[in-house]
C-alpha cells in the first residue's frame, strides 16, 4: 500500500550518515579539493568500518532480493538498494569526492560481489578494485569498446586504453571491459579482473578535473597485458544477440539511482547552505505564503527544495524497485536523468544567489557547483537517460530513435 | 514504511473510476467544454462511487470508515485524467463535507452532512480565491467581524464551482487575523452570487463570483463554532487535491501524445524518432511521475495523521509549474494540430495553468 | 557602424501604431476572441488605410532592397523589412489575431507581390489573398505536399486538401501550394492562384483554436478545381535540383521575423500588463536593486523584459538584413525560434504571477498566452527552427541532420 | 539610426585583438590557469594597443580622442574569448582610468593619469564588491564619513584584482547614504590588503580582500572631490564590460563545442548529426547573439550619451543567466571530456557564473 513516510528507523540511520558526513568529510572537503590527486589518509577509517566492507553495501545487485517477492499487500521491502541510496545522500552530503574514495568500495568491487565466482572473491575480496569502461573513442557509446582479450593458453592479452576510471592510482586492481569478439560486437564484451603491478598495465596520467577533485580519475593503457585465465568475470562464452551486453548493461540500473543519490546528497548541500544564509539575514521559512508574495531568494529556495524532492523520490522508487525485483531500467534512468541535471542546476542557481559567498572559495558552494556537474555525465550523460526513458516510454529500438 | 505499490483494494478504486471515466468522460470531455455543460447524469454516476461520502459515518448517509488521502488522490487523477472539469465539480461536495467532518461541532455535522451525503450529488461549495493581483490563500482579503452573538462577513470571492446551484457555500475568511470557514445559505441577503464567469480553462465547470456584503451569519455557522477550524490543515488537504489533479491532467497530455508521435509521420519517419520530440516526451514522462510522487508523498503524511504543511506547499509550487510545461510541451508535439480544440492537448494546456493559479478546487 | 538606438521617427512611429491598436484593437479584443469565425467588421476601417495597402506594407521581399547595398559604413538602410517589424509589434501588442484578419493583407498578398506578373498583381491586387500551404499529412514537411496540380490544355486542374488556411472564409482567393511533377520532390512544388467561388474549391471546416480566434483558419477541398494556366505564380518550370523549392521557402526568411515581431508583441503586451498591476501596489521599478534583493515578482518582471528585448533585437537584426539584402536565413530562424518560445514562457508566467487576474476572461493576459502559443508553432515550430539554426552553424545538410 | 554593421575601423580594431589573442593567449589560457599567472608580456602586449588609455587627452599620455564604449565592447568580447582573467587584467587600468577621465577634477586627472598611462602596463584597480550575502553594488555596507577635512572609510571589500599589486586602488563607499568613489594608496594604514583570493573561476587574475579600519583619506582623494560622481554611471559601464566579456567567454564556448560536435563519433556518427546535440549548438549560437546584441544595445545609449540605467541592468541580468547555460552546455556536449580541465569548456563553465555574482571587473 502505497506510503511514501520515511521510516523512523531509516531517518535515524540517515542523520547518523550525516553527522559522520559532517564530522569526518567536511572538515577535509576543501583540503583535497586543493590537494587533487593526494590520497585522503583520513579515510583509512572507513578501511575497517564494517559498514562499507558488508558485501551488500556494494552489491546490491546479490543481496537485494528480498525474502519474498514484493507485491500488492505483499509486504513491500526497503532493502539494500535503498539503504545505500540513503548513506549515499547523506556522505555525499558531506563530499561526492571523497565517498568516490572511500578504501574498497570501487564500482570494481561492487561488480567483483556481483558477478564474481567464489574463488575470485576469495582472491580479490580484501582489495580495492575500480573499474575501467570508458576509452577515448567510446564515450556513451559502450558497445564500440576496442580494447581486446585474447585467449593464448591460460593467459588473457589484453590491449587497449581506458579512459575515466576512477581510483585509478588507488585501487588494488581494475576491473577492465574488453571485447574477446569485435565481430560479435556488444555480445563480446567481457570484464577482467587486471591487477595492478601486472606487466604491460600501466597508469598513463590522472586527470585534472572540474569538479570532484579528491577523486583520482586516470588512463590506463594495456599493452599485451597478460592475466591469468581465470580473471574474467562471468562467462568467457559470447552468446548469440546482446544478452551478455544488456547483463553488463543491467549494472547501471542499479548504479544510476546511486548516482542520482549523489547527486541529491550535493544539490542538498547547496539548499542547506542557502538556507542558512538565508537564516541569518532573518528569514523565516514557514511553507505559507504565495510564492509570489515572497521574496525572490526564499522563492528560488522553495522551487530548488520542491526539486529536490521530486529528485529524491524519482531516486527512491528506482532503488525500491530494484529491492522489490521489478525491472526498473526506465525508473533508474528517469532518476539519473532529473537528479543529474537539476542538481547541476540547483549548485548553479545557489552559488549566483549566494553572490560573493557562492564565489569564494572560503566557502564549500563553488565545489558542490562543480562537483554535481560531474552527475549529469558519468554512468551515462543526461542525454543518455533522455534516450533510454524515450525508448522506453515509446517502445522505440535503438535504430528507429537514434 | 517506505512503499510505492498500490494495494489491491486501491488498484481496485482506480480500476472502477476508470472504467467510468472512459465511458462517460473521455469521449465527451471536448463537448462538455465546448458547451460549458457537464451532464448531470455524469456527475451521479461518479457521486454514487462515494468518493465524497467516503469516510462519512454511516449515520450521516456516509460510508463510513475509508478513504485515505492516498485514496482520494489516486481517484482524483483518474477522474482528471478524463477532464479536470469533472473532477472538480464530481467532488465538489467533498470541499463541504470533509472539513465539515474534520472540523464541524457534533451539531454541524448532524445538520449538514445528511444534507449532502443522499443519493443524489447534490451542490455545496467552498469558496477561497479572491479577485485580486497578489491573492494569498493564507492572507484573505475578506474579513468576519463577531457581530450580535454571530459574524458579519465582508469581501469578494471568484471562482467559486457552482455557487448558483449550491445551497449552502463555506465562505473563507479572516476572522481576528485568522483564517476561518463560515457557512452561509444561498439565499442570505448579504451574499450576492455573479453571472457565470469566464475564465482561462474548465470551461464546463460552472462557477462564479460571489460578492460578501455586511453578510451577517449566526454564532453557529461557523465551522467548529467558537473553537473554529484548522484552515492551514484544510488548504493542505485543497493543495494536494490540486496536485492529484494534476498528475491526471498531465498523464493524459503525456499519453494521447506518446501515441501520436509514434503515428505521425514527418520526413518520411514517425515524429518520434527524432530526439527533439522523443526528449520531450521523457521529460513529460518522468514530471508526470515526480508530480504523483510528490503528491502521494504529501498524502501519506495526511494519511499517517501527521502534518503536510511543508510536503503540501512544495507539491503544488512543483505541480503548478511542471503540469503547465508538461501541457505546453503536449500542444507542442503536436504542433499545428495541438493548436485547434479537435484535439484534447489545448483543453490540458488551458486547464494545467489552474494548478498553480487556483486553490481549493478538489480535496483529498 | 554599430548602432542600435531606435532613430526617433521609429519610436514615434511605433507609438502611433500602439496608440492605433488601443483604440481600435484592444476594444474588440474579447469582443472577437469570444466571437469566434466572426469578421470583425470594425477592421474595414484599415480597406482604405494607404499604409495597409501600399505594397510595400506586404512585398518586404520587393520593396526592402536600399537604393545601394548595406556594409561597412556604406550607410546601412532602415527598410521595408524592419518598418514592418515594428509596426507588426505596435499592432500585436493590440491584437495578434485582428492584425491577422486585417484585410487585404494575407500571406497571399504578400507572395503575390512578391512574384506574380504584372498581369498577375493588376487582376488579384485588390484581392484579400490566404496562403495554402499545410496539408494533413505534411506539417513542417512541407516537401511531402501532396496536393496535385496538371495542365489540361489552357487549365489546371488541382486536386487536394489544405489545412491551416488563415483567413480561409474571408479572403477572396487563396494562393494554393500544389506540384506539378510528384517524381521532382521539392522542385515540383509551385503555387497558384485560387479565387473564391471556382468549381471545385470549397471551404470545408473552419478551426476552433486554443488563441488567435479572431483569426479564421479554416480547411479548403480542392476537387478537379480548374483555374486559368495563367493562375500559375512565377515559372511552370520544374528546375533541377531544390532551386525552386528554395526559393519558396526563402519567402520564411521574410515571414519568421514578422512571426518574431508578433511574438515580441504580444509578450509586451503581457510584461506591460504585469507592470500595471505591480505599478498599483506601489510597486517602484528602477533598474537598480540586485534582483536577489527584490521581491520575486520583481525579479520576474526584469527577467522577462530582459528576454524581451532579446527577443526584439534578434528580430531587428534578422528584418535589418533583410533590408540590408544580407542574407538572413539563419537569423531569421534564430529570431522565431527564440522570440516564439520565449513569448509563450513569458504569457504563461505572467498569468502564473497575476493568479486569479491572470485566470479570468475579465482580463486580456489568459488571451495573451492563447494567442502567443500559435508563434511557436506556425510558419515553422520551435523544433524546425532549432533543426535550420543547427544545420546552419554546424554546416550540416538534411541527411546529416535530420 | 538602427545599424548592425561593425564599421571598418571597428573590425580592423577587433582583427587587431583577435590576432594578438590568438598568438599570446589561447594556446596560454590553459596554462596561466593551472600556474594562476598571466605572463607580465601578455599584459603589455595587450596595453600597447591603448585599450585603456583610448579616449584619455594625449597630454595625460592617451590615445586621445576615440574607444566609445562599442568599440570597447568588441575588444573586451575578443580578450575574453581568450581567456576572461587575461581580459580583466589586461584592461583592469581602465576601471580606474575612465572613472578619473569622466569625474576627476583637472587636479585628480592630472595626477593620476599621466601615472598611468605611460608606456608600461601598469597595475590600479576599483574595489566594488563585498564579501557578504545579498552583495547589492547599489547598496554598500562600505562607508565613507566626512572626518577633518577629508573622509574615514570602513568596511570590507572583496575581489579586488590585483589590489597587493596596485599602487592605487578606488573604492567604493557609502557617504551619506550616496555611493562614492575614494583613492586611496597602497600604503594607507587604514587600508589592509589581505592574501591572494582563491575562487571558482578567474585562476589567473590575483585578487584579494581588502579591509578599510578607520582608512584616513584626503578631502582631494574622493574621486570628483566635492562634486563627487555619478556612481550609477560608473556601474552601467561596468556592466556592459561584463556583458561583453560574457559574449567572448560564451563564444568561446560555442565555436569549440561547434567543432568539436563534428568530429567527434559515438554510435557511428559525429554527435552534432543528433538533435539533443544539435539543438544544444543552436542555443548556444542564438543566446551567444543575443547577449552580444543587448551589450551593444547598452553601449550605443552611452555612446550617444543617453542614460543606460535599464539597458545595462537588464543587460547583466541576461546574460548572467544565459553565460551559464551556454557554457553549461559547452560542458554537457564534451561529456566526460567537458569535466577535465584538458578542455577550455571546463574553465568557461567556471568562469561564466562570474558573470551575474561579480561587479565592476571591466568597463567600457
Amino acid at each position: 500500500m502505497i506510503d511514501l513516510n520515511m521510516p523512523e528507523k531509516v531517518e535515524t540511520m540517515q542523520n547518523n550518515m550525516k553527522n559522520l558526513a559532517r564530522s569526518m568529510f567536511r572538515p577535509i572537503s576543501r583540503k583535497y579539493d586543493e590537494a587533487e590527486h593526494e590520497y585522503p589518509k583520513e579515510l583509512d577509517f572507513f578501511r575497517n568500518l564494517p559498514i562499507m566492507n558488508k558485501p551488500k553495501k556494494k552489491d546490491p545487485a546479490k543481496t537485494a532480493a528480498p525474502k519474498k517477492p514484493a507485491g500488492e499487500d505483499g509486504g513491500a521491502k526497503l532493502g539494500a538498494n535503498l539503504g545505500l541510496i540513503f548513506s549515499t545522500e547523506a556522505l555525499c552530503w558531506g563530499d561526492a569526492a571523497l565517498l568516490l574514495s572511500l578504501p574498497n568500495a570501487g564500482l570494481g568491487n561492487a561488480a567483483l560481489l556481483a558477478v564474481g565466482t567464489d574463488e575470485q572473491i576469495e582472491r580479490f575480496g580484501k582489495k580495492w578494485i575500480a573499474m575501467a569502461i570508458t576509452e577515448p573513442q567510446s564515450g556513451s557509446d559502450s558497445g564500440s569498446i576496442s580494447t581486446t582479450a585474447v585467449l593464448e593458453g591460460d593467459e588473457w592479452v589484453l590491449n587497449g586504453e581506458k579512459i575515466f576510471v576512477t581510483c585509478a592510482e588507488r585501487s588494488d586492481a581494475v576491473v577492465v571491459w574488453a571485447t574477446v569478439d569485435k565481430a560479435a560486437g556488444k555480445a563480446g564484451v567481457k570484464s577482467f579482473l587486471v591487477e595492478k603491478g601486472t606487466p604491460g598495465f600501466k597508469l598513463e596520467k590522472l586527470e585534472h578535473k572540474l569538479g570532484i577533485r579528491a577523486s583520482d580519475t586516470g588512463t590506463f593503457l594495456l599493452n599485451n597485458c597478460r592475466i591469468p585465465k581465470n580473471n574474467i568475470l562471468g562467462s568467457a562464452e559470447v552468446k548469440q544477440g546482446t544478452e551478455g551486453f544488456k547483463g553488463v548493461m543491467k549494472t547501471f540500473d542499479n548504479t544510476r539511482p546511486l548516482v542520482a543519490a549523489m547527486a541529491n546528497g550535493i544539490a542538498s548541500a547547496a539548499i542547506d547552505f542557502l538556507k542558512e544564509q538565508l537564516e541569518k539575514t532573518g528569514a523565516k521559512l514557514d511553507y505559507k505564503k504565495n510564492v509570489h508574495n515572497l521574496d525572490s531568494v526564499e522563492k528560488a529556495y522553495y522551487r530548488m527544495e520542491a526539486e529536490l524532492e521530486a529528485m529524491r523520490l524519482l531516486t527512491w522508487r528506482a532503488a525500491w524497485m530494484a529491492d522489490n525485483q521489478l525491472s526498473n531500467n526506465l525508473e533508474a534512468s528517469m532518476s539519473k536523468a532529473k537528479a543529474g541535471r537539476m542538481a547541476t542546476l540547483i549548485t548553479q542557481e545557489v552559488c549566483d544567489i549566494c553572490g560573493p559567498v557562492g564565489y569564494s572559495r572560503k566557502y564549500l558552494a563553488e565545489k558542490w557547483m562543480r562537483d554535481s556537474k560531474i552527475m549529469d555525465i558519468f554512468e551515462g550523460t543526461g542525454q543518455i537517460q533522455h534516450l533510454i526513458v524515450a525508448r522506453n516510454v515509446l517502445k522505440l529500438n535503438s535504430s528507429e530513435l537514434r | 514504511m517506505l512503499d510505492f505499490s498500490i494495494s489491491k483494494e486501491q488498484k481496485m478504486i482506480k480500476n472502477e473510476i476508470a472504467k467510468l471515466v472512459k465511458d462517460l468522460v473521455v469521449d465527451n470531455a471536448h463537448e462538455m467544454d465546448e458547451t460549458g455543460e457537464i451532464q448531470p447524469e455524469t456527475l451521479q454516476s461518479i457521486w454514487e462511487m462515494g468518493v465524497s461520502t467516503a469516510g462519512v459515518p454511516e449515520e450521516f448517509g456516509g460510508m463510513g470508515p475509508g478513504g485515505s488521502p492516498v485514496d482520494t488522490a489516486l481517484i482524483l487523477e483518474e477522474l482528471a485524467c478524463g477532464d479536470m472539469a469533472v473532477a472538480v465539480a464530481a467532488t465538489l461536495p467533498s470541499l463541504f463535507i470533509q472539513p465539515l467532518l474534520q472540523f464541524g461541532t457534533p451539531e454541524q455535522q448532524k445538520k449538514y452532512l445528511p444534507m449532502y451525503c443522499g443519493e443524489k450529488y447534490k451542490p455545496c461549495t467552498l469558496a477561497v480565491n479572491e479577485p485580486h493581483f497578489r491573492f494569498d490563500a493564507v492572507d484573505l482579503k475578506t474579513t468576519a467581524t463577531r457581530n450580535n452573538g454571530g459574524y458579519v462577513l465582508n469581501g469578494e470571492k471568484c471562482f467559486v464551482p457552482l455557487a448558483r446551484k449550491a445551497e449552502h457555500i463555506m465562505v473563507a475568511a479572516s476572522l481576528e487575523g485568522k483564517s476561518q470557514l463560515f457557512i452561509v445559505e444561498s439565499g442570505n441577503p448579504g451574499m450576492h452570487i455573479g453571472e457565470r464567469e469566464k475564465n482561462l480553462g474548465l470551461y464546463s465547470l460552472e462557477s462564479s463570483e460571489v460578492k460578501l456584503t455586511d453578510c451577517q451569519v449566526a454564532d453557529d455557522d461557523r465551522l467548529g463554532e467558537e473553537n473554529g477550524c484548522d484552515y492551514d490543515r484544510i488548504l493542505q488537504r485543497t493543495r494536494i487535491g490540486l496536485c492529484a489533479m494534476a498528475t491526471g491532467v498531465c498523464r493524459a497530455s503525456f499519453e494521447f501524445v506518446r501515441k501520436y508521435a509514434k503515428e505521425r509521420v514527418q520526413f518520411g519517419e514517425p515524429i518520434a524518432h527524432r530526439q527533439s520530440v522523443a526528449f520531450m516526451i521523457a521529460e513529460m514522462a518522468y514530471e508526470v511521475d515526480a508530480i504523483r510522487l510528490l503528491t502521494w508523498k504529501a498524502a501519506s503524511r495526511l494519511a499517517a495523521g501527521l502534518d503536510a504543511g511543508r510536503e503540501s506547499y512544495l507539491a503544488k509550487l512543483y505541480a503548478g509549474e511542471k503540469a503547465m510545461k508538461i501541457c505546453d510541451y503536449g500542444v507542442q508535439v503536436l504542433g499545428g494540430h495541438g493548436y485547434v480544440r479537435d484535439y484534447p492537448v489545448e483543453r490540458y494546456y488551458r486547464n494545467s495553468r489552474g494548478i498553480s493559479i487556483l486553490e481549493a478546487m478538489a480535496i483529498v
